[in-house]
């Protein structure tokens, strides 16, 4: 067995319009920008994939990762806790505009559903978001005396994360606090693609450090010098960049 | 009766149909011996529900280390590429519908899947470990058996008799005579050994033995 | 109006409640303030829901790794004895009741403990993150806030009229002008500013203030 | 803040009469036998704690640990997934005496109602036991047309648990599959003292390494060189060991 996949643009191959795609990351930290990146690439030159449910604490930042996706016209709908960042007009502008829908979840919920995905969990009751404009519609119960909302869980087709080492396995580890959703995402999709920093021969991760067991991940793809969302911003970088001619014409 | 497969033998028709990079769970006991029977240039992952995933044979007596365990608590080694995670990841795998394949011991399997294995009645100390998550969460639920009891009653039957361990969960039987399907709530018959014919099958068995297409020979190597 | 707190007086004030080795999570903006003015000899420890325990004031400008910072997305550094976890882990520990304290700003406060600090209404992005979370988890979850709003509004109410972040969550509001307890559905003062008058304190505040003993005096010092 | 115990002693003072316990370890592996017989050392002293429930994932093997326990009549109430063992004799002896009472349940339902003890959420739906007995008055919902069994989250007083490095902050990390359920025990009760086989300094554990974070440990007692049950029953241990002049007597 090996999962080691040789390219990004063959990463992302077979990820079907309307399909739901997990995209680890928290803000620019763990963002798997390559992927999303290539994923843009597929979109402009096929049309293909188009109507995605996005899931994502956010809902991208600036003109690159997932901003750039919902600029392109490739996102039907996100599921975030947080739709807010330091730029975050590509987003506001068309939810405003009704040209993308939003499912609001509190994001100790978004992270609990999720996990309910990967776990088989189907429902989950958590005191969050009782009593609260989020929670209408839910089933209430009560606990010993306290009331709960039922939460359903939260699955995907896909999964696009970015870790750090990644053996032949699909075995991870991660880099910090860009660990943060990764590994719940990568239990709840149907196919998981990680990006790794370093791809590393079986062995190569102590058993002991491995953070998401590669029963989880479907294939993983290196990118050796991954860049950073927020780095990216501050650069005032756009996907894809504008090209020379184009800003001639 | 006519000559039956050894428990090696049934466990080797069953390691026949484990893909290469498969994720199994081998219960704790006689399906533990699947795991010898790997076809060449096909090398499954196993899983064990107390949290280890790519662990190998055991150690050499007088190697063991006991933090290092499966769940029937034998002493394992590890593969390259090996993990440890805690229980609640390790049944995420199980419930999560991660594994490939889990493949079970039985007391009796139902023509509609359902499995009882955990328990032989009322009386005694009741035990089940990780039996019911097994059987709710691998994407095929295999059982491997001896056709009938010890004393020669069919273990395959309309309905369980035995306290359930699942409801619907088995898709496929391997005993020491036959290989039968689970299919829309009926047992189909896939292979049987050459050696037994169909009625003398049907008279073991305790619910109907269904036919869809040619059924195979049951050929295995001397083990 | 009277001289009021600043931003960091009130931040003060709040921080002297906060036991040496208590888990605290400060929410984003002002609340994070609180981390500055821990008294000395006590140590507390901070957690960010984005998966980090023990982490240290912003690095050098320049210095910033981007895949190390905190809820509010700016860069942090690590103090020794932190530790990295997922999501599901972060939040365990937030809806588990494990930390001590959480301090969060407010739109609104009511005299029951319901918080409003998410939404201003239906326009534009709604936006959460974790405060929903934060509000049913912590053992003890304080506010601090201006005493009114940017154009004279009370903000301690007999009930939120925006949407609602939690119910009956808040415990103690530290204020520009007092420290306020919330106790069987009532505002119950514990501090004032000794410059401003019971009076004109009642005038600003939308529910009504009890008292419950004497009142201390809210004494901070410049900042 | 500096959470180590100096002495197994102190470590285990104040677990009362009555209460919930949890135990670390899967069988022999990561059974924190030490703990386990200062408690027995402290009620044979004093007669307390008794009445205990314990939660663990057996039933205690041969004359040593949680066997011993049992044995010495500190336990009222098993909950467990498995009480059988290589030699049960000690519990399936009171158990058929009517002497010490049990809670059956599914080891992976097992593992996630302390999960969600640790996490807050006091209910969730599993497909496990559905239609078993062991499913017998828990309430039941459908779920996208599939039948789901309600759990509940189990919480304790006190957690006895077996790490490998702790450093002052309460930071766990474990010994290969000695892991098992101790880290879901850690966050699910009101108390969890670790013995650890190394206690570091702070920043003696890699951030990225910690499996426990210290938030969910409330102290810890280094006992450098820790029995093994497995070893110990293998060599027909039993605890208290029994002393010359009893044998004589």
């Amino acid at each position: 067995m090996d999962k080691r996949i040789p390219n990004l643009a063959e990463a992302i191959a077979g990820i079907p319009d309307g399909a739901t795609v997990m995209i680890g990351g928290f803000g620019g930290s763990g963002a798997p920008i390559e992927l999303i990146h290539a994923l843009i690439d597929r979109y402009l030159a096929t049309g293909s994939p188009r109507d995605l449910t996005v899931i994502n604490n956010n809902a991208g930042n600036g003109h690159v990762g997932i901003a750039a996706m919902i600029e392109q016209g490739m996102v039907r709908k996100m599921v975030c806790s947080f739709p807010r960042s330091a730029d975050p007009r590509v987003f506001t502008e068309k939810y405003l505009a009704g040209e993308i829908a939003l499912e609001l979840v509190p994001q100790g919920t978004l992270a609990e559903r999720i996990r309910a995905g990967g776990a088989g969990i189907p429902a989950f009751y958590t005191p969050t978001s009782y009593g609260t404009d989020l929670a209408r519609g839910k089933p209430v119960a009560e606990f010993d005396g306290r009331p709960y909302v039922q939460e359903r869980w939260l699955k995907a087709d896909v999964a696009l994360i970015k870790a750090e080492l990644g053996d032949h396995y699909g075995n991870l580890t991660y880099r910090m606090a860009a660990r943060n959703f990764s590994p719940l995402m990568a239990m709840a999709a149907a196919r998981t693609i990680a990006q790794v920093t370093r791809a590393v021969a079986p062995g190569g991760i102590d058993p002991e450090h491995v953070v998401t067991p590669g029963i989880f991940v479907s294939g993983i793809v290196e990118v050796a010098n991954p860049a950073q969302e927020e780095a990216l911003n501050r650069a005032d970088a756009a996907y894809p960049p504008a090209r020379p001619q184009e800003v001639q014409a | 009766m006519t000559r039956k497969l050894t428990n090696a033998q049934i466990a080797w028709r069953a390691a026949q149909d484990i893909a290469d990079g498969a994720y199994v769970n081998l219960g704790i006991g006689f399906p533990e011996m699947v795991a010898k029977f790997q076809p060449p240039g096909r090398q499954a992952v196993f899983h064990t529900e107390n949290g280890v995933l790519g662990f190998g044979e055991a150690p050499p007596a007088g190697q063991e280390d006991w933090d290092l365990i499966n769940a029937g608590k034998k002493a394992i080694t590890l593969k390259p590429g090996a993990a440890f995670f805690h229980h609640a990841d390790s049944f995420a795998m199980v419930r999560g519908g991660h594994l490939d394949v889990a493949i079970l011991g039985a007391y009796q399997v139902a023509q509609n899947g359902d499995l009882a294995n955990w328990s032989t009645g009322p009386k005694g100390v009741p035990a089940v470990g990780g039996a019911m998550d097994l059987v709710h969460g691998a994407k095929r639920v295999a059982v491997i058996t001896d056709h009938v009891t010890k004393d020669g009653k069919p273990k395959l039957l309309e309905a369980c008799t035995l306290p359930l361990t699942g409801v619907g969960c088995v898709t496929r039987v391997y005993t020491s005579l036959a290989v039968v399907d689970i299919e829309g709530g009926r047992f189909v018959l896939r292979e049987k050994l050459p050696a037994i014919s169909l009625d003398d099958l049907q008279a073991v068995t305790g619910a109907r033995l269904h036919l869809d297409g040619a059924v195979g020979d049951l050929v295995v190597p001397e083990l």
